[in-house]
């Protein structure tokens, strides 16, 4: 079990410094989607299933969605 | 400051953050400890007087359920605060809707057939947060996102005339204020803010909980129009908004005449 | 107590927020008359509902567990507000901050309904709650709400490049802020699992004080003193309060910067005091206060934009009340209290008068407005009056509360802290002064155009220009005033203030009223009173202030002799100005410099 | 004694802090303030484990299990929804900067240089 939640806080940490270094939105958006989908599977190996279905619905797609729909907006990749 | 100084200064001072973050957390008790008396207190209010099986559930709509009304607020303020910061500016107008593009029939019929799952899915979630994981919030999230499942299918002239931001907005607003009406109803009856003030039932029943189930759904209701309310916004602003030249940059900076009367004409040609 | 006591805290919280539903719901249909009319009412509710605590809480406190969870043996799963003088205090000054706001946009904001109404009543229900919570995680709730109400307020104006750019700047250093509390809190939690002030203050007692706890602390204090202005993290406060609708930046600068210190104030005393000893938490206020007082001072005076001008001056008086509450002592923070409601009357009714002369004359700016508001005599003596009071003219409440401040710092061994205090306020007023004389009068002549911020091209706030200022939009500004000059003249006022800041220190009393449900009457504080030397030092500042003022007015000859002064010297002040750069890469620096400089401090000391 | 996954709570914030600060785009701001929090849910859910627990729900274990910590969590879904709805007024801000600066570009915003 611990096991399986250091790997899962391998992976947050990486794709959470992904999120921060990739400066173009776009893909931006979509490693913001992979750090939250990284976060739901922390949660849950940390016993937190609650948190996890929130962070699935809120942190892999509202969020990033309302990224998506601003980068159209203000003109994608720069 | 200029990038290069900016960044210096950054890695300057992040080292020292990250010292005095790594020193304090040498402080906490090892990962994985015994030590959570808040806790267990609280598992066994939730289990016990309570009969709240998601404990989790008891916390947010029980126990600190003031925490959730804020939290509830905190949403409903953000979504006005949104819907003002993205109202059509003077010199915007609608141009009416553009066509979504051309949508695949298979992806139309996915949508059509996901809405009715996903609504399904929502209000069980909904319905059974006092038991399992989920709840108002959680389930409310997939109502919203399973409403825009009919954009995904090309339908959103559809989507707007069934649900126009005025109705979305009434039933935000009915939602919180919802939360509110139970909490003032529990000062009524029970002599306090928020208390839990109906029979709990027997744990793992599906009518436990008390008041539990009923700020689940007022919850969920506000949610879920939140949500529907925040997408839509961001939606309207490529879908719908077009401005009548482009970029104003700067153009306001240097305005001399006021704009005087003319945010009134375009204000909010949404609400026809 | 009484129930019906016990039912007043959270009610106030309740009776906004019901509100603003009932607007956002209805908003689109009801008649412009109704919504104000609701909004005023709920908030007069709000108002007397804040005066009935106040009268409730004499030597006690008023505490009330939500969901009825009251302790057993010491500790509940549940919420409670803890209500003594200074929260209840607080709360008064906030809805009568509100009530005067919704007098005076009776009429104003034409354009998107009830919504300004709607973030108002929530902005108010926040604020409220902030002030009387007892629980750590709830104050952030309530911070959070403040906060996101406060963004969209910042950006309302969304025809103007200005305010969108400093609502990103408040809010993303904002939310920063918030985030470091929150994992301020997360540390505390975790160490001694619990979340109520007083609990956290009983777990934490007979510890020693370790990295955990200062960089907890540490951590938490950040968010609020981002909030409460202090240098380095006070970036935000001229972006946002420069261009926010002149009456919400009353409420910013009146009252929401204030309870960033109120938050630092209330959970040092309440949950930390055990392990953060006065001696540790003194010297970093008193230096955080005395650079941010400096800082605050300059580059008031390098202000030509009117709201800009006025938002630097809350800078320089946030400092000067870090100061004060740095000597974490009765008198000192008794007078600081008075000081805070005094600033709030005075400095709001100068926001409002800004927001005349912008209605009136489309802009902000002091030199493109030189002369040009000779016609507007009301507003021209309110807005001088208001500048003698900020620079703490006898009898005005800030006078008061700066007096019986400078004593208590005094009497605990910073005498020192005078020449600041006095200082500060001159320097201030003197250029709020400097600008009403300027605007108002065509004194002098109009500012070089190289120096300073401008404010042109900013947009009226209400729909056409105004020909005649209506009767609403000035009668808050004169019972601002007013209500600042009497605070000054109420007889006891002194004594009552140190008897609050006397319970606001108590940590224990705070424990056993929370917990135990003991309310215990701490002793009377020694009778405080103003002074002769209060009152020449009050009549100083006032005669530098207007020193400072003419100098701005007939300086050129002066500044061609600065002009000599070797760049040593000056380089300070430009860098301080670089500084503002308006940059959010530069502001989110400065916060982890902050941060960093609050957690050494607290160690090192 | 365990404290990697607390660390790595300080790793997020960082991280997002120095994604704030090199951003050369509003939308990339945005979404490394979101990062910056993740830190906070990270350390609460981290100091509320209790190893070798399972869920705070009892649905399936009999009353008396061993759980976690079920307060960080009710405060971890709290915050969630925090961060979700600051996000959107940062975005909303963020597109009507676009509009009336005609860019995102932090470098480039100068109307409130002192």
């Amino acid at each position: 079990m611990m096991l399986l939640i250091f790997l899962a806080l391998g992976l947050v940490a990486v794709t959470g410094t992904m999120v921060a270094l990739t400066q173009q939105p776009a893909r931006q958006a979509v490693m913001l989607s992979v750090f939250g989908l990284t976060l739901a599977i922390l949660f849950m190996t940390v016993q937190a299933p609650d948190v996890a279905l929130s962070q699935l619905a809120i942190g892999t797609a509202v969020v990033p969605l309302m990224i998506m729909l601003t980068i159209q907006k203000v003109g994608g990749p720069q | 400051m200029t990038r290069r100084s900016r960044l210096v200064l950054f890695v300057i001072v992040a080292p020292v953050f990250a010292a005095l973050f790594f020193l304090a957390a040498q402080g906490l008790p090892s990962f994985g400890s015994e030590f959570h008396p808040y806790g267990d207190r609280a598992v066994e209010m939730a289990t016990g007087q309570r009969a709240t099986a998601n404990v989790v559930s008891s916390v947010n709509f029980d126990q600190r359920a003031i925490d959730t009304l804020g939290e509830e607020f905190i949403l409903f303020g953000s979504v006005i605060g949104t819907i003002v910061l993205l109202r059509p500016a003077p010199e915007e107008r609608e141009t009416g809707l553009r066509s979504a593009g051309r949508v695949l029939p298979t992806t139309r019929l996915a949508g059509y057939l996901l809405l009715p799952v996903s609504v399904l899915v929502g209000l069980y979630v909904i319905a059974h947060g006092q038991l399992s994981p989920g709840g108002g919030f959680q389930g409310g999230v997939v109502l919203a996102t399973g409403w825009h499942l009919l954009y995904v299918a090309g339908r959103y002239t559809a989507l707007r005339r069934a649900a126009s931001p005025t109705v979305l907005e009434i039933a935000e607003s009915v939602g919180a204020a919802a939360y509110a009406a139970i909490g003032l109803a529990g000062l009524v009856i029970g002599g306090a803010f928020l208390v839990n003030f109906l029979p709990t039932g027997r744990l793992n029943d599906l009518l436990s909980g008390g008041t539990v189930p009923l700020l689940n759904g007022a919850v969920g209701v506000a949610v879920a129009a939140a949500i529907v309310l925040l997408l839509s916004g961001f939606l309207e602003q490529e879908v719908v908004l077009r401005q009548t030249e482009e970029p104003l940059a700067g153009s306001s900076i240097s305005t001399e005449e006021p704009l005087a009367g003319s945010s009134m004409v375009a204000d909010d040609a949404e609400q026809r | 107590m009484s129930p019906t006591v016990q039912a007043l805290p959270p009610l106030l919280v309740v009776v906004p927020l019901l509100a603003a539903t009932v607007l956002a719901a209805s908003g689109r249909v009801l008649p412009r008359l109704v919504i104000d009319t609701v909004s005023m009412l709920s908030c007069l509710l709000v108002l007397a509902g804040s005066v009935m605590l106040l009268n409730a809480t004499g030597s006690r406190r008023v505490v009330s567990w939500l969901g009825a969870y009251p302790p057993v043996d010491g500790s509940s799963v549940g919420v409670v507000f803890v209500v003594d003088r200074i929260g209840a205090g607080l709360a008064t000054l906030i809805a009568a901050l509100v009530t005067a706001v919704l007098t005076y946009t009776w009429r104003y904001f034409d354009e998107v309904e009830s919504y300004f109404h709607v973030l108002i009543l929530l902005f108010l229900a926040g604020m409220v709650g902030f002030a009387l919570t007892g629980d750590l995680f709830n104050a952030f709730v309530f911070f959070e709400l403040m906060g996101a109400v406060a963004y969209a307020l910042t950006g309302y104006k969304i025809e103007e490049a200005k305010p969108l750019q400093g609502a990103l700047n408040f809010a993303v250093i904002n939310s920063l802020g918030a985030y470091c509390s929150l994992l301020g809190i997360g540390l505390i939690y975790g160490r001694t699992g619990e979340l109520g002030f007083a609990q956290i203050q009983r777990a934490l007692a007979g510890q020693s004080t370790d990295w955990l706890v200062l960089v907890g602390t540490a951590l938490v204090f950040t968010g609020f003193l981002v909030k409460g202005a202090a240098v380095p993290l006070h970036f935000w406060l001229a972006d946002a309060h420069a261009v926010a609708p002149s009456p919400v930046c009353v409420l910013f600068s009146g009252v929401m910067v204030e309870l960033g210190l109120y938050g630092v104030a209330r959970t040092w005393s309440a949950a930390f005091s055990p392990v953060l000893p006065a001696e540790r938490l003194r010297p970093v206020l008193m230096a955080a206060g005395v650079v941010t007082a400096l800082v605050g001072a300059v580059m008031c005076l390098a202000q030509y934009h009117l709201k800009r001008l006025l938002a630097f001056s809350t800078v320089g008086h946030v400092g000067m009340f870090l100061v004060a509450l740095g000597a974490l002592e009765p008198a000192a923070i008794g007078g600081l209290a008075i000081y805070v409601v005094g600033h709030a009357a005075v400095k709001g009714a100068l926001f409002l008068c800004a927001g005349i002369v912008l209605n009136a004359r489309g802009s902000v700016d002091e030199a493109e407005l030189h002369g040009r508001a000779r016609d507007l005599p009301a507003t021209r003596v309110c807005f001088l009056l208001g500048g003698l009071a900020l620079a703490a003219l006898p009898p005005f409440g800030t006078w008061l509360g700066k007096t019986l401040a400078e004593d208590g710092l005094s009497h605990a061994g910073f005498g020192w802290t005078d020449y600041l205090l006095v200082g500060v306020s001159a320097v201030t007023g003197g250029a709020v002064l400097r600008a009403g004389l300027r605007i108002f009068l065509g004194a002098g002549a109009p500012p070089g155009t190289r120096d300073g911020t401008r404010g042109s091209g900013e947009d009226p706030e209400t729909t056409h220009h105004l020909g005649r200022i209506p009767v609403t939009m000035l009668v808050p500004i004169v019972a601002l005033l007013a209500g600042g000059l009497i605070l000054g003249l109420v007889p006891g006022l002194p004594v009552l203030a140190q008897d609050a800041a006397s319970q606001l220190l108590d940590h224990t009393g705070y424990a056993a009223a929370a917990l135990d449900g003991i309310s215990a009457v701490p002793p009377p504080a020694p009778a405080a009173s103003w002074t002769l030397s209060g009152l020449l030092l009050g009549g100083l500042s006032v005669l530098l202030a207007l020193a400072v003022a003419a100098v701005g007015l007939y300086s050129d000859r002066l500044r061609r002799v600065f002009s000599q002064v070797p760049t040593v010297v000056t380089l300070p002040f430009r860098a301080l100005r670089t500084a503002h750069s308006g940059h959010l890469g530069d502001y989110v620096v400065w916060l982890l410099v902050g941060v960093t400089l609050l957690a050494i401090g607290l160690a090192a000391t | 004694m365990i404290t990697l996954p607390y660390l790595v709570a300080g790793w997020l914030f960082l991280v997002g802090c120095y994604g704030l600060v090199t951003s050369r785009n509003l939308v990339h701001t945005v979404a490394c303030l979101t990062v910056a929090q993740s830190a906070t849910y990270v350390l609460l859910l981290a100091v509320g484990f209790r190893a070798g627990a399972t869920a705070p729900v009892f649905a399936d274990v009999p009353v008396g299990t061993r759980v976690v910590d079920p307060v960080v969590q009710a405060l971890s879904l709290t915050d969630i929804v925090v961060s979700a709805t600051v996000t959107a007024v940062l975005l909303a801000l963020t597109v009507q900067i676009y509009k009336r600066h005609g860019t995102v570009n932090p470098d480039e915003l100068r109307a409130l240089q002192d």
